[in-house]
């Protein structure tokens, strides 16, 4: 017999979907079926029954073979590691819960290393646009609830956040918003036609890397001041339209994504965008949310914030907290090689990062904690396979909308499997004895 | 042979999801990453049938993918590699000191290269670093 | 004026972040004071006397403290970092943090600096005669009180984000500098004698931009004001003038509103 | 548990009646009590002053709002951060402190327990990860209810009993402490763009008054008879002419009388009073009303107030109050974060700068201290700066010290600008009423945790009680030469017990303690109508499932403290 997990959560993107049903074998070992998943949290979720999954560490031999060590033996490298470091980096911490996110930074904290998030990579530059700027935001209740004017700027939910659209922003009927898609305008601005634009009332293909000045532009119609013929590939009286149709919404919404922070202009493009949501607060109701991409990097912003004061590229090597992107991020690090001793956890910078970072971290003593077999760890000098965060272990974690949820175990792990809480707090301990901290 | 100039981005497909949640070491990954999405005027313009070998160059490195026709276009002059080593060995790196590699708007130059393998994801990342 | 010569004896590991190479700190000390003077590598804190050469006394008094860095100073951060008074002339590049907080007194880099220059900057001079890094004389992250005063010349070319958040002081850059300057400023004064690319000027509230070369893309919030007869740093020539950023909320001074101006050479 | 006797030292207990007079503190197995064996660990307190642990009734020190404001202010730790030393874990942030530090700070002043001021249920599971990495003191959260939709549904067709019974579920699910509204039915209308600005203008949709949504809950919260009262944030806040709207508000508290078990005596607690005391038309003729709103209070007994003092600091100001952020944001055209939650409530998040030589900062500073000096009964006037808002809490000893010496208000007087201003526009130049220790207890200790309804447990020295003991370093016999003294030994206790447990040394952190999280669990009768319109809502409006709303496991309150009232 097999019995139903309702309101699972799904680990895998920023929607951090609740409805999920899994189906499991009775003794809890076995993972049948998934159902309410998109085709991404699907497989995640099979993906943890697969047989040929490393269950124990090992170590990288010169001769590129793998030799199978204990936890321990791995806590001990790993402690030896980070303690003897002049400037380690603990890169990650998005694919994992709060609490191992916490064990991490009281790590981080005795070996005085510099601890970052997948955000260098994904929505850092939002976090500095915000920092200069703010963020006028609401839940995605409100946008199922109330909104009638839907923008994606710069990101393509149909292929990143599969089920963005059905649960939250343009099919859903709320309260206020009982026709569904019909009572919505949608409007896409992507360089290329998306699947995402093939469903949008007005598709603006703007040309790349011209987000910064078509927003500006968007700002000046909106004053009714002059604007130039044309405006990064979109004619005026194209820009005057849209600028109407969002004056005309009673709540309207921007989500932006990869588009605007990872290309040209970089937090300028998400300043310039959040100034024009704090314009329209003049006219009518609108907010702007960032589509995060990790289940948890939200997660791991927040508990860097509460912990250290910053939410992302903290330098901790002078015992307190320092911030400044290009200075303490991680790519920076790398590329300028500023760093003698590289951690991933709960994320994949060897597939994700730019080569010429990948090869820094390659050469140094490297520790790689993730239940697959990613290109990091195939970089690693050691890899350490743990149970996956949100099938095999449960723990806290923060939506797009840094709403929290705690996701639920619904599998056993492989037998003698750690979870990432477990062995670090099994590396804490170890380093503190090295450090003599109390 | 012809060699066509584009302006590169990356980013998420659902393909490339499901890919890396599948596992990165099987080839899947590299059916879903390993490829570049050309709009049909630029594939005519460099002269070959869709589905071929070519190698994509930018200032910063070179790799091997395969040309398809776009799945999300037409956006001419404009060429997508999803997010993953193949896209990350030829996107500019420079960071303008905001810690963001600039993934989009890197210009690149595509030409064939038909007997040239496309390589498995992490045997890519390795063969670069050169770590076995 | 006191000199204080430290040269590079044995270069770090990694990167060295020397904060306490200043006048301000060095002032009323001897040369083996100063050298047990902190300076850090990584999270090792070790002191100035294990990676330089110090020779000659600090002056009483910051003012007439002079300091002569010699030797590799690509791997060190932070010279001249709040200094106040004083000066310091490095003899070759240096990486991030050159003049960062400056408050007073004269900086001179002979060769490149890295980025965040002149961060904050309050007074004093800055020299760079090499090339500057990325966010020159910006502000620092999420404050609103960018460059206030003093004055920076950059013989070579210039990164992005220069004079984000400037509210006053001078710069003067011979070169070419990257996307975005001047952005969010509200007062002060930029001479780019090369040439500029896009996003030039976004989001201005006041101050000035004198644009000798070629502008690749204006942004769409500069209107067209008509054409000046201007005499800038000594160039007498007639400048197309823009005035904006017309899409930002503009102050009022004595009911008149006030806007950003950016002056192209023709 | 070791023993301790803190001997000799001058104790102020407003509980006991003791009024400074030397007597021993004994502590044993956590609690006070009369005597302790030869064996216990002496403290000499010769000199010095002993008080209970304060009580902070106010502060936004954990949730959503804090932490966007730890997010977007990288400037207000920089070159500020205390490194991580022995027991003390790193510490950043002036006007908003990471969690570790405002524990420390709070245990050094000799606070031991404090009230997170709102929490958006939705974030229930955020505000208890920060109140567990919030060490040493003991801390509850308050559920925000005045724009919640199933509140003003049932408000609406006044049915109270449904309402207590939403209240009763809620605080249960939330784990929260006590029935907070914050710009009632203001915040609601937010969420389409627009506002209520005073008691009687009517909600879009839900076509409910302000008036009717504090009556309404009042009824509730003394139907349940819940430890603490309505904790109350009135329309209006910050504007001039604001102080109608304060009293319309009060006046709809006459004729409740407080029914509890905890000795709980008012029915609605009227928070950062003097945000609400403004008069004027605009910021020209901006001027003090505290005058009107405490002589209000002081004839109605059934309301307590906190100050809500200006401590003239760059300061970050947040609150649930989205449409007057918005306002401030439109004034000082700084950085405005926004988060409007679903069905609940909202918030906003705008830096401030009191500057002194600002005319509007000045008056405000002036109208906190009156406020204070204003208020017959210590007892029902409790000091706070609704941290951060009118400043971070570390400014206490500060406030102390403008309430403690006349000499200290004149010499910030005499530097403002414009002082003429400041005096013409309020009375603070006239009052000459020195805060003694013994009120000082009343307005720190006693009052709040009567007002909370802790008087068993916290805020004073009776026998029987938990042992949170502070002493400072200030000897009440010898006159104080310069004020600053006082705020000097404000700053740093010498001793502090927090459960039996010594945690503060000469100032230095010496152990974390054993913190709680306190909590009400309201029993009420079975109420399925109030279940089922939580299941529908749930299914049609709510972006997270129930069980997931509901799910708050043991790692979110390690400790909790659970409070029975039984309403059925």
């Amino acid at each position: 017999m097999t019995k139903t997990i309702p309101d699972v959560i799904c680990p895998f993107c920023g929607t951090l979907c609740d409805d999920l049903e899994v189906v499991v074998s009775d003794d809890g070992k076995q993972l049948l079926e998934v159902y309410n998943a998109c085709v991404i949290g699907t497989e995640k979720f099979l993906h943890s029954q697969s047989k040929d999954r490393v269950t124990r560490p090992r170590m990288h031999q010169p001769d590129g073979t793998w030799k199978e060590v204990s936890y321990d033996e791995a806590a001990e490298y790993t402690a030896q590691m980070l303690a003897k470091a002049k400037k380690p980096l603990m890169y990650g911490w998005s694919s994992t819960n709060c609490e191992a996110q916490s064990v991490g930074n009281e790590i981080a904290e005795i070996t005085r290393a510099c601890c970052d998030n997948t955000a260098a990579v994904c929505h850092g530059t939002t976090l500095i646009a915000v920092q200069d700027i703010g963020l006028p935001s609401c839940t995605l209740g409100e946008i199922k609830n109330r909104a009638d004017r839907i923008i994606f700027w710069g990101c393509n939910p149909a292929h990143a956040h599969p089920r963005h659209m059905s649960r939250y922003s343009i099919f859903p009927r709320g309260f206020f918003t009982s026709k569904g898609q019909m009572s919505r305008k949608m409007i896409v601005v992507d360089p290329r036609v998306t699947d995402t634009a093939k469903m949008a009332d007005v598709h603006l293909q703007i040309e790349q890397g011209k987000d910064y000045e078509l927003l500006n532009a968007l700002r000046v119609a909106f004053k009714g001041e002059w604007l130039p013929d044309v405006v990064a590939g979109i004619p005026k009286e194209k820009i005057r339209e849209a600028a109407d149709m969002m004056k005309s919404g009673r709540f309207g919404i921007i989500f932006f994504g990869m588009g605007v922070t990872q290309s040209l202009g970089k937090n300028h493009n998400i300043d310039e965008a959040i100034a024009v949501t704090k314009d329209l607060n003049e006219y009518t109701k609108f907010s702007i949310m960032p589509m995060r991409g990790h289940y948890n990097v939200t997660g791991s912003g927040e508990v860097f914030a509460w912990q250290f004061g910053f939410p992302y590229s903290v330098d901790l090597t002078r015992g307190f907290a320092r911030y400044n992107p290009g200075d303490t991020s991680s790519i920076d690090l790398l590329i300028r090689g500023e760093v003698d001793a590289m951690f991933t956890i709960g994320s994949d910078p060897g597939a994700h990062f730019p080569i010429s970072a990948v090869k820094q971290f390659a050469h140094i003593p490297s520790v790689c904690i993730d239940p697959h077999l990613t290109p990091t760890s195939g970089v690693s000098k050691l890899h350490v396979p743990v149970a996956f965060n949100g099938v095999e272990t449960g723990g806290n974690c923060y939506r797009m909308d840094n709403v929290p949820i705690d996701c639920r175990k619904v599998v056993e792990p492989p037998e003698g499997m750690l979870t990432d809480e477990q062995f670090l707090i099994k590396v804490r301990d170890r380093v503190r004895q090295l450090k003599g901290a109390a | 042979m012809a060699t066509i100039n584009v302006n590169l981005i990356s980013g998420r497909s659902i393909q490339q999801g499901v890919a890396i949640e599948g596992g990165k070491e099987k080839p899947a990954y590299r059916t879903a990453a390993g490829i570049i999405e050309l709009d049909p005027s630029d594939l005519k313009k460099l002269g070959t049938w869709k589905n071929t070998n070519v190698r994509v160059t930018s200032d910063h490195g070179s790799v091997i993918v395969k040309a398809i026709e776009t799945t999300q276009g037409p956006h001419p002059g404009l060429g997508f590699i999803p997010m993953g080593p193949w896209a990350n060995s030829i996107i500019n790196p420079n960071t303008y000191s905001t810690g963001m590699p600039t993934f989009k708007g890197v210009p690149v130059r595509v030409e064939v290269a038909i007997n040239e393998p496309v390589l498995l994801g992490i045997e890519l990342v390795q063969k670069q670093c050169g770590v076995k | 004026m006191e000199t204080v010569t430290i040269t590079m004896k044995n270069p770090p590991a990694l990167y060295l972040e020397a904060d306490n190479v200043s006048p301000d700190v060095f002032a009323g000390k001897t040369a083996a004071q100063i050298a047990e003077l902190h300076v850090h590598e990584g999270n090792v804190t070790s002191t100035l006397g294990k990676y330089f050469e110090i020779s000659g006394n600090a002056g009483a008094t910051a003012s007439d403290t002079k300091i002569i860095v010699k030797g590799d100073m690509k791997r060190v951060k932070y010279l001249g970092f709040k200094m106040s008074a004083g000066e310091i002339a490095v003899e070759s590049s240096t990486d991030q943090y050159a003049g960062a907080w400056m408050k007073g007194g004269k900086m001179l880099v002979k060769g490149n600096v890295d980025a965040f220059a002149g961060t904050a900057m309050k007074g004093g001079e800055l020299t760079i005669e090499g090339n500057a890094g990325n966010y020159l004389g910006a502000a620092y992250r999420g404050d609103w009180r960018g460059m206030s005063g003093g004055k920076i010349l950059v013989k070579g070319n210039a990164g992005s984000d220069l004079g984000m958040y400037m509210t006053g002081g001078e710069m003067i850059i011979n070169g070419n500098v990257d996307v975005h300057v001047c952005t969010h400023a509200e007062g002060g004064k930029v001479i780019i004698k090369g040439n500029a690319k896009t996003k030039i000027g976004g989001q201005m509230v006041g101050g000035d931009i004198f644009v000798f070369g070629t502008i690749d893309v204006m942004m769409p919030g500069f209107k067209p004001a008509g054409e000046q007869e201007l005499e800038v740093d000594g160039v007498k020539a007639k400048f197309s003038h823009y005035i904006g950023d017309t899409g930002e909320r503009h102050k009022k001074r004595k009911g008149q509103v006030i806007y950003g101006n950016l002056y192209k050479k023709i | 548990m070791s023993e301790y006797i803190i001997k000799n030292g001058h104790v102020f207990d407003p509980v006991q009646g003791i009024k400074g007079d030397k007597a021993d503190i004994a502590i044993k197995d956590g609690k006070i009590v009369d005597k302790v064996g030869s064996g216990a660990k002496v403290i000499d307190a010769r000199g010095k002053t002993v008080m209970a642990g304060a009580v902070e009734i106010h502060a936004h020190i954990a949730g959503p709002k804090v932490n966007m404001g730890r997010i977007y202010r990288p400037e207000d730790k920089l070159f500020t951060c205390t490194p991580t030393k022995g027991m003390e874990r790193m510490g950043g942030g002036n006007s908003i402190p990471t969690t570790f530090k405002t524990g420390y700070e709070y245990a050094k002043m000799g606070y031991t327990t404090a009230m997170e001021a709102a929490m958006p249920p939705l974030f229930s599971r955020h505000v208890h990860e920060e109140i567990r990495d919030t060490p040493i003191i003991d801390e509850a959260a308050f559920p925000v209810f005045g724009n919640n939709w199933f509140v003003m549904e049932y408000l609406k067709n006044k049915e109270v009993e449904n309402t207590a019974a939403y209240i009763a579920w809620l605080i249960r699910v939330t784990k929260g402490y006590a029935v907070k509204v914050v710009n009632p039915g203001g915040t609601e209308a937010w969420a389409w763009g627009l506002n209520c600005l005073s008691v009687n203008d009517p909600v879009p949709y839900f076509d409910i008054t302000p008036a009717e949504i504090v009556k309404g809950l009042i009824e509730a919260n003394e139907f349940l008879g819940l430890p603490h009262s309505l904790h109350i944030h009135p329309n209006n806040l910050g504007n001039p002419g604001c102080y109608e709207t304060t009293l319309d508000t009060l006046k709809l508290a006459e004729g409740f009388k407080a029914k509890n078990k905890f000795g709980r005596e008012q029915v609605m607690h009227l928070t950062h009073s003097q945000f609400h005391s403004y008069g004027g038309t605009n910021w020209g003729d901006f001027e003090s009303k505290a005058k009107e709103v405490t002589d209000y209070v002081n004839k109605n007994k059934n309301i307590t107030i906190d100050t809500g003092n200006v401590t003239l600091d760059e300061t970050t100001t947040m609150t649930a109050d989205g449409p007057f952020e918005h306002h401030l944001t439109g004034l000082n055209n700084l950085k405005w974060a926004n988060i409007d939650v679903e069905l609940e409530t909202g918030s906003g998040v705008v830096p401030y700068i009191y500057s002194p030589s600002i005319s509007v900062c000045a008056i405000q500073w002036a109208i906190g201290l009156e406020i204070a000096l204003m208020m017959k009964d210590p007892m029902r006037c409790y000091i706070t700066t609704d941290h951060p808002n009118a400043g971070p809490f570390t400014r206490y000893p500060r406030v102390i010290k403008w309430l403690m010496s006349t000499k200290a208000r004149e010499a910030q007087i005499n530097a403002f600008k414009h002082k003429d201003k400041v005096l013409s526009q309020t009375s603070i130049g006239s009052l000459d009423r020195e805060i003694s220790l013994y009120e000082l207890a009343q307005m720190t200790r006693a009052g709040p945790a009567k007002s909370l309804g802790l008087t068993s447990m916290c805020g004073g020295l009776k026998p029987g009680m938990d042992a949170d003991v502070a002493v400072y370093n200030f000897n009440p016999d010898q006159p104080v030469a310069n004020p600053d003294d006082i705020e000097k030994a404000f700053s740093r206790c010498s001793h502090v017990f927090k459960s039996g447990v010594q945690v503060v040394t000469n100032g230095e952190i010496v152990s974390n303690g054993h913190k709680r999280t306190l909590w009400v669990n309201a029993k009420v009768k079975e109420n399925p109508q109030v279940m089922r319109d939580i299941n529908e809502k749930f299914l049609k409006y709510y972006s997270m499932t129930q069980a997931n709303y509901e799910a708050l496991g043991h790692h979110f309150v390690p400790n909790p403290y659970t409070i029975e009232v039984d309403a059925t």
